[in-house]
């Protein structure tokens, strides 16, 4: 977890060497998405993946501001999630093709990838299961003492779900060091997030009186500046805090998706305000960076990955005689 | 049995059951996540929202309310349908389900039935993950009050969720991920409904009695294909229905072959099949000169397709099992 | 359901004769509860139970304000309920006695019993059961276009529950005819309420947008109103509603309860505002009932309840037969 | 096997095993409805609270979050131990229990071990009704990377309960509600802990073998009493797991007597019992002369005592069942 540590600082300022970073992981977070859509389709990655293309500011703003030991919970659309928190992109596609040098040994896939020594406790391909497994994190925190917190990503729509509810009330009133961060990005898979969910969902957590923020999930800083103050919050002791990232999907919500359900221009508006191109213009404004130094970053990445596809078609495929054996634990 | 003419994709026979009931019986209602304006995840029911309108509809994620839902409608005058998108959710579902709907008619003294449906797609195959692959029926079927069918065929998955749609208790409905685009030849003279419960022998055979039910059967037909070609006799049962379970076929088919080999894609332990041969075993000990059930290992299930092809039952393990089992030549082809 | 017509009218206004009604259904729950108690010391009612007495004005109030065809899903605490709704009570006591002539002929017992005719859809012995049946009997109401509601019945401490969250939720997005009624009584179980509830149980449906208030649980005829109000609004179309009735529950949660969780006094304190105490000073003061009516309308209870007792002491218990049969449904 | 000195109460011992491994291990913690200050629906665990403070928690009515909260706990340095007050009531907390507890230490590529352990209390026999009476094991044994276990003697619940805490995968422990309240003999001798997965002969015999888990084991040894005076000597094996499954020990007993009666609590279709018969059926087909479960009506749970006593099997049902399928005397006093 190397990259965290210039989050240690108790703010959010952040330099132009740091600053650099997270656009750089945004963008490394960007192209192995489009890497793995394209892998997909030439049958290289299995099953089904649900990509975090345009939600980038909102995963890396927020692990940002992790500290060492702190966890995190991601979901189904978790790359993203495990990218910012620092696991090994090769380990990650690695997974995705399903080799024995991936993540989880090519047992998990897309959905399902932990990663201990990241801090990452697991994406959980089913909706609301990452609040509650954060929840428990954070009660191991509280109980032993260490001062970590746990972060759960998780939806809008899984703010109708059991887990949501149950989670958010045990965690206030056990004052538990947890950060539910909601990632808005408007739609449930098809269906608008409105059509199925009653008030917003900000109001929810408010009436348990857990802290509660809303934010611009595609501003990167904005992001970090406020998941900065709900991970404090929850490291005080004073309990969980709420933070909902309003952000969009730039690509479909998993390898099959109609795309129907988008109101006319709606993509479009929000690719205006792609977290990469706020966070170049915010680079070049607040930190004076040259648009040639990012146009390096970017290519430095698309060379990272093509390697990192090379590398892991070239990995073995895990033996089916471990991966069939009796289950001893 | 058949005059087929044409072929039914397993997913329109699913669409064209729920749209004939829901002609039928206006209190037949559908819900579930995504499957009114985008027709579902898999493709399954397009059409029907455009069709029957506020009668199809989309759920927010709250399998559980959707249960109960389900439950408290059907008790007062609904037939629902919902759909569990893929059936690894229904351990969200499943409190509604088992110790409300299951036990309605029962508890209730027979004052009220619960007439409700609930789809599932089920099985793995399709490097879907540990969490979105499982087969639940060991969780489900020892639910008394819980019927449960998964169809093998388009034309059995149409005639079985009509009769699913009509029965006046709730019902779980599999269906196996990997059948939805297989075609199947159907023709006008088939039943409009198949009775819940009764198993069907699908192909005869003398030597021994294989035994499955929704994909697995068919992994059986071709196993007794190649089986046939090395001289074994297979019969296949596509059982259809695991509660209510029809042993009278089984046990009639094994007093004929003498040996049984149940094939389920899930745990040995705790699994249907082992359940259904220590049923058979009870009544037709003395019929069986040997069974056996193959399963899946006993672990999750694997992502990487080099280990999840190799953890499901397929037509290839059936034959060499059988073959090496029976004592017949053991270079069997697996796979083919 | 003969003694709900009075409540056709629009509103809760009531005459003497409703009045009177009201009071001694409220006195008929607590004579059964008493009398419950004592059979199940001397054995003949099995299993556990969960009292309602102290909480008769809640289900009383609310009951006397549907109307025939309406639905309501009570709990494990449920005598109350399905007496108020107009279940009758010797049908009730054979099912405590585990009779052939019980409610569900000796089959569901005291947590479970359902009774349709009475538009009793269950008694939920599972917490939040009866959320989520009463939210179906809504979606069937409004597809069907009965114009009836459904009502649920509940604790407070239910309302940290899964059914809760996503019923209240699913409810609130179809505008469903259902009423939430939540029965204050500041306990789950033996635990203080607060205890395990973060925030006030209100601002949950307020955050969902659902019509919500909250109601002096022990006067009948503030129930009546608030309920009347709930119900209205559910039937219009408009949505589901909650009514939180704040009560209190003079014995023990179930057939073993410690005790030991009151706080001081508190116990001494609710019992000054008995529903029946309450009940029997409004129908004196607004009515002029003389006191010595309400005594009969006492002895008059208590002796029916002793003439229920007799019979159903020597009713058939069911054949064993007929309860063990193959499940043919 | 112990030197008995004293005797130990069943909700006792299970007791003594979460005191003396939270009092061995800090990371151990322990939570449920209304477990703490007030010690327990069952008055299983007072005292606990008292003397571990906030390592023992009364939680909200919150099964899922509860579960999941044991699983995330489990998978960052604690060992959790959650009770489900009626057995019942795990099917609202499944989710989290199978799809992320069990298959953790697998999917995580053995990265992450998940240990933690639900105690629910399970069983009929108290009047309580459908919905607090069932045995959740047909819904749980088919759950690969779920532990299940369940005890019959208070001895053995004190040293199975420590191995389940000590084990580094999730254990469902599963205690029957009619036994909280028996004694048995225990001596300073007993092993500290008992292995999972192991099954025990507690009787010898040679005539048929009679083998069930928790209340059904006692059951099984009083009917051995009756039935050694009638002439058949049967053996009884306790499998106290049902995952992992002991099949070494049942086949031994069985190529001994050649006959297996299985005693379940709980429906024959999807049950545990017959599934056991299956899986040795396969193996031990010809060491078999006779062998069946008996097993509960396919119907929910009644309250009434006069329909629940006929419903549970008992000693006089399997006292009579293996008489009259033996050819003893016919004239079998039942209950006695
Ligand atoms: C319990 C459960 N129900 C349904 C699904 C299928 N599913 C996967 S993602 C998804 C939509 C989730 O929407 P949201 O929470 O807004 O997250 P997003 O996908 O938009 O990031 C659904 C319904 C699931 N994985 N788990
Ligand atoms: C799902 C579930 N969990 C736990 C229980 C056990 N239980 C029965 S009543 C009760 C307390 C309910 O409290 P509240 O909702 O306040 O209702 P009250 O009993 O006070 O009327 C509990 C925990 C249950 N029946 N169902
Ligand atoms: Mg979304
Ligand atoms: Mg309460």
């Amino acid at each position: 977890m190397a990259e965290k540590t210039e989050s240690k600082a108790p703010g959010a300022e952040i330099d132009a060497e740091g600053a650099r970073d997270l656009y750089r992981r945004m963008r490394l977070i960007r192209t192995f998405e489009d890497t793995v859509q394209q892998q997909f389709q030439k049958g290289n990655v299995h099953g089904t993946t649900h990509l975090y293309s345009g939600q980038e500011a909102s995963g890396v703003g927020v692990c940002s501001m992790l500290r060492e030991g702190d966890k995190v919970a991601g979901t189904y659309r978790g790359h993203g999630h495990s990218i910012a928190l620092g696991v090994d992109p090769q380990k990650l596609m690695d997974e995705m093709f399903g080799r024995a040098t991936g993540a989880c040994g090519g047992r998990a896939g897309s959905m399902n990838v932990v990663d201990l020594e990241q801090g990452l406790i697991g994406c959980f391909g089913i909706v609301g299961g990452s609040i509650g497994a954060a929840t428990g994190a954070a009660l191991a925190a509280k109980l032993r003492g260490t001062g970590n917190v746990a972060v759960a990503f998780f939806g809008d729509g899984t703010s109708n779900q059991a887990y949501f509810h149950e989670s958010l009330n045990w965690a206030q009133v056990e004052r538990l060091p947890v950060v539910f961060v909601c990632e808005n990005n408007l739609y449930m898979e098809f269906t608008p997030i409105e059509n199925v969910t009653a008030g917003a969902i900000g109001s929810r957590p408010m009436a348990m009186g857990i802290h509660t923020r809303q934010v611009d999930g595609n501003d990167v800083f904005a992001v970090r500046e406020a998941a900065g103050e709900a991970i404090e919050h929850a490291r005080s002791g004073a309990g969980p805090a709420f933070l909902e990232t309003m952000t969009y999907r730039f690509v479909g919500h998993s390898r099959s998706d109609p795309g129907k359900y988008r109101k006319p221009g709606e993509l479009d508006e929000w690719k205006k305000r792609d977290p990469l191109i706020l966070g170049r213009k915010a680079l070049e404004e607040r930190y004076g960076i040259e648009p040639e130094r990012l146009d390096e970053i970017d290519a430095d990445v698309a060379k990272e990955l093509q390697e990192i596809v090379e590398r892991g078609l070239a990995a073995p495929f895990p033996d089916p005689a471990d991966g069939g054996k009796e289950f001893k634990a | 049995m058949s005059d087929a003419t044409e072929t039914l994709e397993y997913r329109v026979a699913i669409r064209e059951a729920i749209a004939a009931e829901m002609e039928r019986d206006e209190t037949v209602v559908f819900f579930g996540e995504d499957v009114a304006v985008a027709g579902g995840v898999f493709a399954v029911t397009p059409g029907l929202y455009e069709r029957f309108g506020e009668r199809v509809i989309d759920t927010p994620i709250s399998e559980l309310a959707m249960s109960a839902g389900a439950f408290g409608a059907a008790v007062t005058g609904l037939r629902p349908i919902f759909e569990i998108m893929f059936a690894d959710f229904l351990l969200l579902a499943m409190d509604s389900l088992v110790n409300q709907a299951a036990k309605y008619w029962y508890v209730s003294n027979e004052q009220g039935s619960c007439p409700l449906v609930v789809r599932a797609a089920m099985g793995a195959g399709g490097n879907f993950g540990a969490m979105h692959s499982q087969s639940p029926i060991p969780w489900l079927q020892g639910v008394p009050g819980l019927k449960v069918v998964a169809p093998a065929t388009a034309g059995d998955a149409k005639a079985l969720l009509r009769a699913a749609i009509r029965d006046d208790n709730p019902v779980a409905f599999l269906e196996h991920k990997r059948l939805y685009s297989v075609k199947d030849p159907v023709g006008a003279g088939d039943p409009e409904v198949l009775p819940l419960g009764k198993a069907a022998v699908v192909r005869e055979g003398t030597d021994v009695t294989l035994v499955s039910i929704s994909k697995g059967v068919r992994d059986c037909l071709r196993a007794a294909d190649e089986l046939a070609e090395r001289g074994v006799g297979a019969e296949v049962v596509d059982v259809r229905s695991l509660r209510p379970l029809d042993t009278e076929t089984i046990l009639a088919s094994v007093a004929k072959t003498n040996r049984m080999v149940v094939v389920e894609e899930g745990p040995l332990i705790g699994g249907w099949g082992a359940n259904l041969l220590g049923i058979i075993a009870a009544e037709g000990l003395h019929d069986l000169d040997d069974a056996w059930t193959i399963a899946c290992p006993e672990t999750p299930i694997p992502y990487s397709p080099t280990l999840e092809d190799p953890f499901m039952p397929d037509e290839g393990k059936i034959v060499h099992a059988v073959a090496s089992r029976l004592g017949v030549a053991a270079e069997i082809a697996t796979g083919a």
